[in-house]
């Protein structure tokens, strides 16, 4: 229990809570593993960034979580 | 911009304590426009220009409240980092950006900004840019309530293609 | 914008009452940034943007005080015109625009425009369009004291170029 | 005595003097002759306008100032 997934903006909807707890190691196939079918396919899509440690990936598929990092799922931000 | 020191002033007028060269701020409660610009200008005595942004929340179709969320390890960071660019990029004496979060009505401020400079085109293009990017890089994302309790609900609001087209006018130089 | 209607709103953060679409005001004395900012905020509650802009009296060079003369009977018509055709010309809820005449101090405030609008980009504009035209068409003359009263004297600032050329940007699809 | 010529900005420290009353009608040749030869110089330049009744002539030549009309002289406005 040492990779805190956090769900934000519509993903936390999407997601049906905030965080999830997940085992350390935490790299992008387990990430997809660790939450729903539906949520896993918006995260493949370009539009959604993933962060770790408070760092933005450039290249969400190089994840690499350790222990008492927390991943933050981005969804686009808002227009208007 | 290494000679710049960072100090803070406190205005007669306003009696707010402004950071300097850059006031970055996310506030849970409310913005007050006038106060803020009133000590943003007696900071900043010196420049000849200050240019200045606030959004509101807009009324109409139905809206009765907007929440906005963020990610906090990486918004007022990334707040930061983007008034620390507005000073390198353009000759300003100084930036104020103000967030609100949390749930607002319709009226109130969402977003404060403003550049001192000694000139007016340096001011106004820094502002500019602020705001293309606050809105857009900034992870907020916004939902709104509509319609009376029993049938009204929350909506998420998308992202907006033309924030993209914005951004992309600030690019073509940053090479 | 025939539909339009003038009326004034009392601000009860500013106590301050403003002209509806329009307030343009030549001012003998000091110019509130703060009050003026509140107060229009207020006025113009439904709209999402406001951009602004603050002009000053920049120090330096030995600058002690400036003076600015007008022709009243254009000065007022002039801005008032303008005022208008910024209405006409941008998707806006409102323009203030306020001038001081006479003599002024290093740091105080010699011209405060604002803009409220639904969208940003017309606030902005708008803001941007009647500073160009204030400053080069509105019939100011500025004169500097510098040095010391004993070798110091007025010194008229002469036209700068580079306000035309801010002026040609408009003028291309005004035709 | 009774058209006003007004003189603005620097043209005010040059005519050393507010205003002069001359008397109507007055047309361009009269106004270039009821101003110092350095004055008249200045006003022939495009760059000075002149004002009439408050109004600024589009063609400063044509003017025709009555009875009762201000005629303002107007340098370029300064920058800055």
């Amino acid at each position: 229990m040492a990779v805190k997934i956090v769900f934000l903006g519509p993903l936390r909807d999407a997601a049906g809570t905030d965080s999830l707890e997940v085992p350390a190691p935490l790299d992008w196939e387990g990430l997809l593993a660790a939450v729903a079918p539906d949520l896993a396919e918006q995260l493949e899509s370009a539009r959604v960034h993933v962060a770790c440690a408070g760092e933005v990936l450039a290249d969400k598929t190089a994840l690499e979580a350790r222990d008492g990092d927390e991943v933050a799922l981005l969804p686009p931000v808002s227009g208007g | 911009m290494a000679t710049r020191s960072r100090c803070s002033l406190r205005s007669a007028v306003a009696r707010l304590v402004l950071e300097r060269p850059a006031d970055v701020r996310l506030l849970e409660k409310g913005l007050s426009v006038g106060e803020a610009l009133a000590a943003f200008n007696a900071a900043h005595e010196r420049a000849g220009a200050i240019a200045s942004f606030l959004g509101k929340v807009r009324p109409g179709e139905d809206v009765k409240a907007l929440e906005l969320t963020h990610y906090e390890p990486l918004t007022l960071p990334g707040m930061e980092a983007l008034a620390e660019q507005a000073l390198e990029r353009f000759a300003l004496d100084g930036v104020l950006a103000w967030h609100r979060v949390g749930t607002m009505q319709p009226g109130e401020g969402i977003v404060l900004v403003a550049a001192a400079a000694r000139h007016r085109r340096a001011a106004f293009d820094a502002v500019d840019f602020l705001m293309d990017h606050l809105k857009s890089a900034a992870w907020f994302w916004k939902r709104e309530r509509r319609g009376n309790h029993s049938d009204g609900g929350w909506h998420w609001i998308e992202p907006r293609d033309d924030d993209h087209a914005a951004l992309a006018r600030w690019t073509g130089d940053e090479t």
